[in-house]
């Protein structure tokens, strides 16, 4: 029974384009060298791949709380702004390095580099397609925990390097904020490794073959608490206090200019594809993707491209001719597993921006308290809603499970919610 | 309603003895020693409420006099003006603060002296509120001498006109 | 897509619905939508401003009957220009019919006494005795500069002229790099012809022009009745216009 | 009569010294060169001294120096969110002062841009309260879509988007034409459905109402008598209105009421803002239906009052004249001494005054309270400095 949720396609030949790109490469070689080969193409690759990640990440949060504002985002800088995050980052180049007298100039510039090696390095875990993970890792989920913290260290040593007060706020905010989210975001994956028994990415994967974990009770509550704990480890709007803008000027980053700056701004936006990579993995079903020919893609891709206003008529022409060669092509391929996954991915990308786009910021305190108050004791009762639904048969265990969590959440609202100080009532004199 | 002025001098002074109270064109010209009588006076008293200060400023009669003006208003009653006046000497004009009695007097009070320089004694913190403290004289008064007086006079030399 | 288990505001649902003194307020300023949605609604609500910038995201809004948000707002501004209404007003000029030595202003220095930020300067043509000279039957200013960076293009001095010679412009492009010279116009830089002030000002200059009429009209008859008595009987009573 | 609280010393056990932090007069923040010297205990503000005069341009000097109708250019300087308010406010002064009789439809134009200009002003500052809060920009962009349609019609009318210039003594100085009024029933017409959607899009909002709710509540007592005037004083439930309770122009004609609040915090500020838009829009309904098609917008002598300035030379007197500016009390008080330039010029300026009370509001809460509670206060530096 195919759950609409799930589909085990068969690998088409597209879907293996680029593993059969890298062993074609590789035949070249002497037997020996094959797996350092193999190793170096993957780094080559992923090296190549984040800061393109980066920049159009930087591109798509742009233009996406753009139109939220109804006004266009960057557009002078080549075709749709498509150049923008290039002078971007020549202007970050050129910027002068400015590090306030009386900083640690070492810590000063060690912070920087210390936030962005972990968000390059969650990059080796990521299962992007069907065995296209640089590396299969059975402990992947720990390696995931465990990198992902380091960050907060980057952070406070570059808040304290600063000597500024401003800095010196935003990392005391920092690493109290990291270290409540770490908590809640760890015990929402236990429900994960408890259902599917390994901590390897890809066989977490494939567990969801048949059902993705979101379409689960436990797996949809577990799903929202680590996306929550991953935006506000990524210290992004709800969540974006120790960088808050309105009152601390830049918070840990205030004192960072040129390419120093350009650091920092990569780690974070590394670490938002990161978080939303993760959960795509751990409760979207990762590249599963129900058997969709392969057609409808190239389909919708040439009437974008025909429908593009500003794309001169020589380029449409050209991309649609692609479009219909690639069809041709792969007439009866599905739909390839590292389009399902990249499709997800931004599309969680797309609900981080729009959080930016809406939400204005929690106070310290308040991110305090809805840490430990609320998510971490939800966690808990998620672990139980799993256990239970594991244990009994379907329409039992869901229904148990499904009540757990509802009155589970409900009797946090009542507790979190403290009677009112005096009644707030609105007249209209005259 | 508010009575006119008239009748709120004679209550005033019946309310408060030994009290002496002049009547300009409808305004209550206190001497400064009296002045905070006064003002509790027409704050407390039920047919008055006065509670509301809603400005006070400080004028300047070069030779002789500067004087400073409050205009009272209530906010329970909803009637108003009362206008009081006080006349300081120019050399050295002191005069009681009204911030004990109403806290809105605290910012006007601190303006007219950096402008004016008008003491009011038993104010919380009276330093200067719009000029930089190292400041010397008083802006505002008519015989404050301008640095480039002469751009103030109107003959151009400060604009970039040849 | 998510149901975000949000924070918990700081009054829960119950105690709020107590009846209060007059019907309809008791309502205003609560919550109406439950706990915990208040921020999927926020949420929607950019969402459908995000999708009513696009043609298709619009075409889908109105399928829906939804309210389709407000579109793009931006103009780009090189390429597209705001269209400005007749009374924009920027910085002043001087007008003139015909030609250029033909100008209204007779130097009267009203506007510069006027002027609150003083910024206009005005020095009337004198021959080498000192006495004016006269051109069209008129006193004309030698200089007249007006220092446009200190103009806040108050209209005040069209207000005060009497003779209509200045009037306000509506081009705003003066950036320069300097201060000084630049920024100071001077007379044939602010000369403008009264053609320009019809075609950019239509219903402002016609009611100048009117009175410009006027006054021209009653010189012709109060010139011609001057002229015309002297042949016929001295002394004989004007005609009162 | 409360006495300001003795600042609270950090009692914690653990000894940490006090943190002195500038917030200002350079800040993305401070809705212009306002500074604030905060002294923190950890994230607590246990003392802060506003401090400002970094935009003091002392308009009343200048004033003193020129006629009074040419300082109407300098009054759009002072609030310049809402210039033509301040002019209706020189303009009572001035009426007050040289007892000018004014036109019947110059005072229906006049409410009609104060209307206007309140609806410009508290739009802007919702939008501004949850830039602050970090909303990063969307509400506040919101806002100024639809201030700029506003502006649009005050650019018809007055030549200047927001240094209008418009208002004179005894009337208006242009009149409006119908099509202007068209043009300005559609927008009022259209206004509530905006309205309507940014409430939805902020007062249910769990994170909006967890960062306003019960932060720098303001008592009553303290507000009277901290002379706070206008949506702050009304939030604590004081219902004074100069609008009601002067019944300057022709206000009384209209029916509209005034939206109070009850704890006077910053929510209540801001849901006071609210409804005083919605109030704003049913006068300019009734104003905009019954406006008088034919009296001439000038004072009765026909000629605009801009025509001979020089010629309005006031009897010697003094004369205090004060309207409800969308800040609270905007007051002009004028000494003449019959010449055409005023002897004495001051402004009470709503503003300055609101900012008396900053610190008592802001003691005990965390350093981004406070900066939620200064955009509650609405300021506008160039009322605060003159």
């Amino acid at each position: 029974m195919t759950h609409i949720f799930s589909g085990a396609s068969p690998a088409g030949t597209i879907d293996q384009v680029f593993v059969s790109a890298q062993s074609f490469l590789l035949s070249f070689l002497p037997q020996a060298l094959v797996p350092w080969a193999s190793i170096l193409v993957r780094i080559g690759v992923i090296a190549a791949l984040a800061p393109a990640i980066m920049m159009y990440l930087t591109w798509l949060e742009r233009k996406i709380i753009a139109r939220m504002q109804n006004r266009f985002g960057p557009d002078r800088v080549g075709i749709y702004g498509l150049m923008q995050p290039l002078s971007d980052g020549l202007k970050m180049l050129n910027k002068e390095d400015i590090v306030p007298n009386g900083a640690d100039r070492l810590l000063h510039l060690l912070a920087p580099i210390m936030a962005v090696s972990p968000a390059i390095l969650l990059f080796a875990v990521i299962p992007f397609g069907r065995n296209m993970a640089a590396v299969d890792l059975n402990v992947g989920l720990l390696y995931l925990l465990a990198v992902s913290s380091i960050s907060s260290y980057a952070i406070f040593m570059g808040g304290w390097a600063s000597r500024s007060k401003f800095s010196v706020l935003g990392a005391a905010r920092t690493v109290a904020q990291i270290i409540s989210y770490e908590v809640p975001g760890v015990l929402s994956v236990v429900t994960v490794i408890m259902i599917t028994g390994t901590l390897s990415l890809v066989g977490i994967v494939e567990a969801q073959a048949d059902r993705w974990f979101i379409a689960t009770p436990w797996g949809f509550v577990g799903a929202v608490i680590f996306f929550l704990c991953g935006v506000a480890e990524v210290n992004r709007t709800p969540f974006d206090m120790p960088e808050a803008e309105s009152e601390l000027v830049g918070g840990f980053h205030t004192e960072y200019s040129g390419m120093k700056f350009a650091l920092w701004y990569m780690a974070e936006f590394l670490e938002t594809f990161a978080v939303c990579a993760f959960t795509t993995t751990l409760f979207l079903g990762g590249w599963q993707g129900p058997a969709v020919p392969f057609w409808t893609v190239t389909a919708v891709s040439a009437a974008m491209i025909v429908t593009a206003l500003r794309l001169p008529i020589a380029a449409k022409a050209f991309g649609v001719a692609a479009m219909a060669a690639l069809t041709l092509l792969f007439w009866k391929d599905p739909v390839p597993s590292w389009i399902w996954f990249l499709t997800k991915t931004y599309l969680l990308v797309f609900v981080m921006v729009w959080f930016r786009g809406t939400f204005p910021r929690l106070r310290v305190d308040q991110l305090m308290g809805f840490a430990w108050k609320f998510l971490l004791p939800l966690t808990l009762i998620n672990i139980v809603a799993a256990g239970v639904w594991v244990w009994f048969a379907f329409p039992v265990g869901t229904l148990l499970s499904v009540t757990i969590l509802i009155a589970g959440i409900w009797g946090l609202v009542r507790v979190n919610s403290p009677e009112p100080v005096s009644l707030r009532r609105f007249e209209l004199a005259d | 309603m508010l009575l006119p002025v008239e009748e709120l001098k004679t209550t005033l002074e019946q309310l408060l003895p030994g009290l002496t109270l002049t009547v300009e064109n409808s305004v209550l010209v206190v001497p400064p020693a009296q002045l905070t009588g006064v003002a509790r006076c027409l704050k407390d008293t039920e047919r008055f409420r006065l509670d509301y200060l809603s400005n006070l400023a400080a004028i300047d009669y070069p030779p002789e006099r500067i004087e400073v003006i409050y205009h009272l208003y209530s906010m329970a009653h909803k009637h108003g003006p009362v206008i009081l006046k006080v006349k300081l000497p120019r050399e050295n004009p002191t005069v009681e603060s009204m911030v004990p009695v109403w806290r809105g007097a605290e910012f006007q009070e601190r303006e007219a002296y950096d402008l004016y320089g008008v003491k009011f004694d038993g104010h919380p913190d009276l330093r200067r509120i719009l000029m930089w403290d190292e400041f010397e004289g008083y802006p505002m008064r008519k015989d404050y001498k301008h640095e480039d007086q002469d751009a103030l006079d109107g003959n151009p030399s400060g604009s970039a006109h040849a | 897509m998510s149901a975000e288990n949000s924070v918990a505001p700081a009054e829960s649902i119950s105690r709020e619905r107590s009846a209060s003194s007059s019907g309809n307020d008791a309502r205003l300023g609560q919550r109406t939508t439950p706990l915990g949605l208040g921020v999927i609604q926020g949420m929607l609500i950019t969402l459908r401003q995000f999708t009513g910038t696009y043609p298709v995201g619009r075409w889908l809004l109105r399928l829906l009957r939804l309210d389709k948000g407000d579109g793009l707002v931006t103009i780009s501004y090189p390429e597209v220009k705001q269209q400005h209404d007749e009374r924009f007003r920027y910085f002043p000029f001087l007008v003139y019919d015909g030609t250029k030595d033909n100008l209204r202003c007779v130097a009267c220095r009203i506007c510069e006494q006027e002027c609150p930020p003083q910024c206009i300067h005005i020095v009337m043509q004198k021959d080498e005795k000192g006495s004016p000279v006269k051109a069209h039957g008129r006193t004309l200013p030698k200089t007249f500069d007006i220092d446009v960076s200190i103009c806040m293009s108050c209209r005040i001095c069209v207000d005060v002229c009497p003779f209509d010679a200045i009037e306000m412009d509506n081009t705003y492009e003066h950036a320069n790099y300097a201060r000084g010279r630049e920024m100071v116009m001077d007379k044939d830089r602010l000369l403008k012809s009264n053609e320009y002030f019809q075609k950019i000002k239509p219903s402002e200059s016609a009611v100048v022009d009117a009175r410009m009429g006027a006054k021209k009209a009653k010189e012709d008859a109060a010139a011609a009745a001057a002229a015309a008595p002297k042949p016929a009987a001295p002394g004989a009573p004007e005609a009162k216009v | 009569m409360a006495t300001r609280q003795a600042p609270l010393m950090p009692e914690s056990v653990l000894q940490s010294d006090v943190l002195e932090v500038n917030l200002g007069p350079q800040h993305p923040s401070t809705h212009g060169v306002f500074r604030m010297i905060a002294s923190l205990d950890g994230e607590t503000i246990v003392k802060l001294k506003p401090c400002f005069g970094y935009m003091h341009r002392n308009h009343e000097q200048i004033a003193e120096g020129i006629t009074y109708i040419a300082s109407f250019p300098y009054t759009d300087r002072l609030d310049y969110l809402c210039s033509m308010t301040n002019n209706f406010g020189l303009a009572v002064a001035i009426e007050k002062l040289g007892g000018i009789p004014i036109s019947e439809r110059g005072e229906y134009i006049r409410v009609i841009m104060a209307e206007l200009t309140r609806l410009v002003n508290h739009t802007a500052v919702t939008g501004f309260l949850l830039n602050d809060m970090g909303a990063f920009g969307t509400p506040l962009l919101y806002a100024f879509r639809e201030r700029e349609k506003i502006l649009d019609l005050f650019e018809s009318a007055s030549g200047s988007r927001m240094m209008c210039n418009y208002i004179r003594p005894g009337g208006v100085r242009e009149d409006v034409t119908d099509a202007w009024l068209d043009r300005a029933r559609g927008i009022v017409r259209e206004y509530p459905r905006f309205l309507d959607e940014f409430e939805k899009l902020l007062r249910d909002n769990e994170i909006v109402r967890q960062r306003t709710q019960n932060v720098g509540v303001l008592p009553k007592d303290l507000a009277v008598s901290a002379s706070i005037t206008g949506p702050m004083l009304r939030a604590t439930g004081v219902n004074y209105d100069i609008r009601k309770v002067d019944g300057y122009s022709i206000y009384p004609r209209f029916n509209f009421k005034v939206p109070l609040g009850s704890i006077g915090d910053v929510f209540d500020r801001y849901y006071v803002r609210v409804l005083e838009m919605r109030e704003s829009l049913k006068i300019l309904e009734q104003a905009l239906k019954d406006i008088p098609k034919t009296s001439p917008h000038l004072s009765p002598k026909g000629q605009a009052m801009g025509k001979a300035p020089r010629t309005f030379k006031p009897a010697k007197g003094e004369a205090y004249g004060r309207i409800e500016s969308p800040k609270g009390e905007l007051g002009f008080f004028l000494v003449s001494d019959g010449t055409p330039r005023p002897y004495r010029y001051h402004v009470r300026a709503p503003s300055f005054i609101n900012l008396t009370i900053l610190e008592d509001m802001c003691l005990g809460h965390k350093v981004a309270d406070a900066i939620v509670i200064l955009g509650s206060v609405d300021i506008v530096l160039g009322e605060v400095d003159r």
